[in-house]
């Protein structure tokens, strides 16, 4: 049997403070992007701001998404700030 | 068509291919924007600009959609540039080819001000006294949620 | 800056020359109106366009000093051209340099409205079967007007 | 005494129908744009269409006004048709 997994991204001020470009999670059946939200949050030290007052934002395989959006395995889901080009 | 990329970009180029789209072409509406050279706090030197590859391109590709279903667009060109940029350097750059003016003014203006809250794009501020990740303002989102009205 | 011109005009050398206004400059909007290939009417080769020489530059030096009230507008540049002009070819100018993107595409909006409806040029097409004025747009008065609410 | 006089000008469809670019007129005391305009199209042909069902825009020394404006002697009057440029 293979592991089912998910590609977690991160961006700008939230790759740099996490000290995380990129990392491999276990998917669950019935996960949203919230879930893997507070998942990670769980983690304690800077981990804790991705469920804090600065509003992080989600995409799953690159196109945004709200927190119930279900995550599956093979996705791509990224949290990053609110954007800031142009 | 979209790029995004590090070298700077000649709006003179970009406008001649926009002006070349055919029949019935009577409206070019461009923007650039520019790196100014105070920013939100004093003596940034540059920025730098992070974005997150392949999804950059469908957003504003979507954007693009949108824009020609709402209005008559011939051609429409976006660049943006990422990585690191000087004050007064060139990073954006929009143009819309219409057979109508109000159609090129409104076509442009909604890709760029529904870029600057959806495509996603990262500016650093680069300072003496450090860097600084730049902050969404209020007056963009209310900008882009203008357009769904 | 303004011009009244039989010749065309290059917009290249214009964006540089807005791009080039100073401190505190971020967004350039330009706008540029081109000869449609069917006008009003079928088998149009071209357009003759008249003017009211010394008024047309007081009207539009008016709607630069009103679009500098109304907005942040670090540099302003209408280029208009009279006589024959081809089917394809430029025909207006109108770029705005700001410190801000809303300002830089509202003030170049407006100018090229409201100039459609107060600067004193009149167009005549040519077609095979003779010469005609155009007639204003009702659209075009909305426009302009929808400025003054 | 010198007499008093004024310029009208006529631009685009009107200055072609009425074969007429520029004419001085006599310059009359409290004498509005809309008179001026009353007066020319009285001479009949094609000068009636200044009271026609096509509205004539008025502009005093290169300024638009409404018919209501006084016109002095010295003063250049255009008459013409709604602008069409851009």
């Amino acid at each position: 049997m293979t592991e089912q997994t998910l590609t977690v991204r991160f961006f700008a001020r939230l790759r740099e403070e996490l000290g995380t470009e990129q990392l491999t999670m276990p998917a669950n059946e019935e996960q949203t992007a919230g879930d893997l939200l507070a998942e990670l949050a769980s983690r304690g030290g800077p981990w804790a701001q991705l469920q804090g007052s600065q509003p992080v934002m989600i995409a799953i395989n690159q196109a945004m998404v709200k927190p119930a959006a279900v995550v599956k395995a093979g996705d791509e889901v990224a949290f990053f700030p609110p954007v800031t080009g142009g | 068509m979209i790029s995004i990329q590090t070298e700077d970009f000649d709006t003179a180029s970009e406008y001649t291919a926009l002006r070349d789209s055919g029949a019935g072409t009577g409206a070019i509406a461009t923007f650039t924007g520019l790196v100014r050279d105070h920013g939100d706090t004093q003596d940034v030197s540059g920025l730098f600009l992070e974005h997150y590859p392949g999804m950059t391109e469908q957003v504003i590709a979507g954007l693009i959609e949108e824009a020609s279903r709402r209005w008559d667009v011939r051609k429409a060109r976006v660049i943006h540039r990422v990585g690191r940029l000087l004050l007064r350097e060139q990073i954006v750059f929009v143009g819309v080819c219409s057979a109508h003016r109000a159609d090129a003014f409104a076509a442009c203006e909604f890709i760029m001000d529904a870029l600057k809250t959806s495509a996603p794009f990262w500016k650093k501020e680069l300072a003496e006294d450090g860097e600084h990740w730049v902050e969404q303002k209020a007056s963009d989102v209310a900008r882009g949620e203008a357009w769904d009205k």
